[in-house]
């Protein structure tokens, strides 16, 4: 579902990624771990198609990036740590726009169907602008499937939630990933994704070090896989 | 026609005014040079230590 | 950083020389002009560095579609040495035909089309310099470097013509026959012979620092990259 | 529930127009809703018209001399604020993200975009331009006024979406679009003032038509190379 061969990404002239090899089969949910500043997010970016990869390829879905870029689009949805959602709109009106730019058939139903699935519908009325941080990231996913892609990117989704909210979160995470879509989480807190994730990929110094299954790795295992990873 | 005395006092300013900035460019690109030259140096320096 | 390939090293001492020679044309060769007499010297050096402005204005546009075209930082720093360099000239033009206007049309400063749009230009010049500081990411700095130029190359021409459409009183050397706004003046072959010979010779010296600037924009990248390397 | 896969076979020019209306009717609903940037905008024009009153004690004489330049400085300047915050509304919370991931051409959202500003823009001007006309006791109400008023903030919003694009991606994002914007957009105002004030001391259409024409000549040139560099603004 997703091929990376050889990926360099360039800010200027320093180098953050430096030849990354990465592949993920249709169904499988990677746990994508390193340090923060290792890269994560660049690398989540140019699998995003919001930035371009400086050499290297990258292909999606089947779809080529960045030249067919919009082909890829179509078959991707994106949860970041910002909610991308305007607070002026209802929960409605977001998906609506959202919906519109993506060309979804039958939006309105649509609509419906995602909202109940976030557990929404009750405020889909409601300015997001009023919503508390883990509604507005439960919203921020329904966005995401909303064009019911078959990859979904996840960036640190987690970030600034309470305990509850996580909780929240986590069981739409598997709602949204069992349906057979293939997901990539970053995430820099083990403990989180530990339960979610069928592999755990290790991102430092600008590659991908280590790779592990989840049912290779013995469940208590997963810190101690983590700190042999980035000790290289 | 303008008188002479007035006119060689505008001249001299014009062309002192030119001469000046000109200069002070040329001042400012050898400065920034050498302290550039200096950077890498202490870089280079910095990492041969390491 | 390479040492100074020889023809640079011959570009300056020619440099120097022509400057040297153009100043001593200007004062000992031209001859006194009837009724400015000798304020109308500053002529042959105004034109001159408002043509290597003009020749810097010229390079940056082109720097900047280049930059946008094949994407490499090497056009970015040519932009900006472009840039610097016809911010410099181009003042050194304004002020010296401010204080050649004042004994002519009895005023330092004239809404004159070629002087104020030459203003203007000093404007989007520094919006451009203060628009690098204001961006980290080198990629980005010269992506939107080079974009703002580009808008600047267009605009300066049309505020030109639009300048133009009030009435000028600069006075216009060559190229028409009417002398009725003052301080325009007929021009011997001797003077012709000094204008021409210091735009050749400025010409040569603008080759000679953009150069300089260029090779120094290099170095600033290089310590740059080592920078960075160090805070990783 | 698994819905077919939605992949490009969706007609260009549909999508692209639905598109540009997706990102206006968003714009303008959510304005409608908080009218934070409008009523700003207008708060800030009038402001800047009181002080115009008492910086030139504008007696009958100066007034028509004045007028046009007046207007224009007031919608140049109550002009950036809205760009600057239209597009930080995008910034901030990621939105401009949200929408270069959707599979629609960076132009669309360009237009988008410069629509929404340019109706701001248009509203600010039409509350001004009766509030103004009441508080000088002068008439404004005239047909070619309109059109340039029109084809001014045409292309002023044309420049000031793409720059503001990139003003908000600074360090010094508060202050940099301004600077950026007004060295560019010289010849939008030497041209819409000069037509302004042909088109209110009642001159002749011939004298006014150069003025009228450098503004089209801007608006269209401008718009095409905003439309052919938005990509560059957004694209990393």
């Amino acid at each position: 579902m997703i091929a990376v061969t050889k990926l360099v990404k360039r800010f200027g002239l320093k180098t953050v990624l430096r030849g990354l090899d990465f592949e993920v089969q249709e169904g499988e949910f990677v746990a994508l771990l390193g340090p923060n500043g290792a890269g994560k997010t660049t690398f989540l970016r140019i699998l995003a198609s919001l930035s371009q990869p400086t050499l290297g390829e990258v292909r999606i879905a089947g779809y080529r990036l960045p030249s067919q870029a919009s082909a890829v689009r179509h078959n991707l949805g994106v949860v970041s740590h910002l909610p991308l959602l305007y607070g002026d709109l209802t929960a409605e009106e977001n998906l609506r726009f959202y919906g519109r730019l993506y060309g979804v058939q039958e939006l309105s139903q649509r609509i419906d169907e995602v909202l109940e699935l976030v557990g929404l519908s009750s405020r889909r009325r409601d300015l997001v602008r009023t919503f508390s941080r883990g509604m507005q990231q439960r919203l921020a996913i329904g966005r995401a499937i909303l064009h019911d892609p078959n990859v979904l990117l996840f960036d640190e989704p987690h970030t600034g939630l309470d305990q509850d909210a996580c909780d929240m979160l986590d069981r739409l995470l598997r709602k949204v990933a069992g349906q057979g879509r293939t997901v990539v989480m970053t995430s820099h807190d083990l403990a989180r994704v530990e339960d979610l994730a069928s592999r755990f990929d290790v991102l430092s110094r600008g590659v991908i070090s280590a790779s592990a299954n989840r049912s290779k790795l013995g469940k208590s295992n997963l810190l101690d896989f983590y700190r042999q990873a980035l000790a290289g | 026609m303008l008188e002479y005395s007035i006119s060689i006092k505008y001249m001299l300013a014009g062309y002192g005014v030119i001469l000046t900035v000109l200069a002070l460019y040329i001042i400012s690109l050898f400065t920034r040079w050498r302290s550039l030259k200096r950077d890498l140096q202490t870089l280079n320096e910095f990492q041969k230590k390491q | 950083m390479k040492p100074q390939p020889l023809a640079l090293k011959a570009l300056s001492v020619i440099s120097v020389l022509l400057f040297l020679s153009a100043l001593g044309m200007v004062f000992f060769y031209a001859p006194l002009e009837i009724t400015m007499n000798y304020v109308q010297k500053i002529f042959y050096f105004h034109i001159a560095n408002a043509w290597v402005g003009m020749l810097g204005f010229i390079a940056a546009a082109v720097a900047g579609v280049l930059y946008l075209v094949k994407h490499d930082q090497k056009w970015d720093i040519v932009g900006l040495a472009a840039v610097e360099i016809s911010l410099v000239f181009f003042l050194i033009a304004i002020i010296s035909g401010s204080i050649w206007a004042r004994p002519t049309w009895g005023a330092y400063w004239t809404w004159e089309p070629r002087l104020t749009t030459a203003a203007i230009l000093e404007m989007v010049y520094i919006a451009y310099l203060l628009l690098r500081q204001g961006i980290d990411d080198p990629d980005r700095r010269a992506r939107f470097s080079a974009v703002y130029t580009l808008i600047g190359s267009i605009s300066v021409p049309i505020t030109f013509m639009s300048i133009r459409l009030f009435r000028t009183i600069h006075p216009v050397v060559i190229g028409t026959n009417s002398s009725a706004s003052t301080g325009s003046f007929d021009m011997t072959s001797k003077m012709l012979v000094t204008m021409f010979f210091a735009l050749f010779s400025f010409s040569v010296i603008f080759i000679t620092l953009f150069w300089h600037r260029i090779r120094q924009g290099q170095l600033a990248q290089q310590v740059e990259q080592l920078k960075l390397e160090e805070l990783q | 529930m698994h819905n077919e896969i939605h992949t490009a076979e969706h007609k260009p020019t549909s999508n692209f127009l639905s598109a540009v209306g997706a990102v206006v009717w968003k714009d303008l609903a959510a304005e409608l809703r908080s009218r934070e940037l409008l009523s700003a905008m207008l708060v800030f024009a009038l402001l800047v018209i009181l002080i115009f009153n008492f910086a030139l004690e504008l007696d009958p004489q100066t007034r028509r001399v004045a007028t046009p330049g007046i207007l224009w400085a007031t919608f140049a300047f109550a002009g950036t604020l809205g760009l600057n915050r239209s597009m930080a509304v995008e910034k901030d919370r990621g939105c401009l993200d949200g929408l270069l991931l959707a599979p629609v051409d960076r132009s669309a959202i360009y237009f988008g975009k410069t629509i929404s500003n340019l109706a701001f823009m248009l509203i600010v001007e039409v509350i001004v331009l009766p509030v103004y006309s009441v508080l000088y006791n002068t008439n404004l109400f005239n047909p070619g006024l309109i059109v340039v008023i029109l084809l001014g903030s045409v292309g002023y919003v044309a420049v000031g979406t793409l720059l503001s694009s990139m003003a908000v991606q600074t360090r010094t994002r508060d202050v940099m679009l301004p600077i950026l914007l007004f060295p560019v957009v010289i010849p939008i105002l030497i041209a819409a003032v000069k037509a302004s004030s042909g088109f209110l001391q009642g001159l002749a259409l011939p004298e006014v038509m150069p003025y009228i024409n450098l503004l089209i000549v801007y608006d269209v040139i401008f718009t095409a190379a905003a439309y052919m560099v938005f990509d560059y603004v957004v694209e990393e």
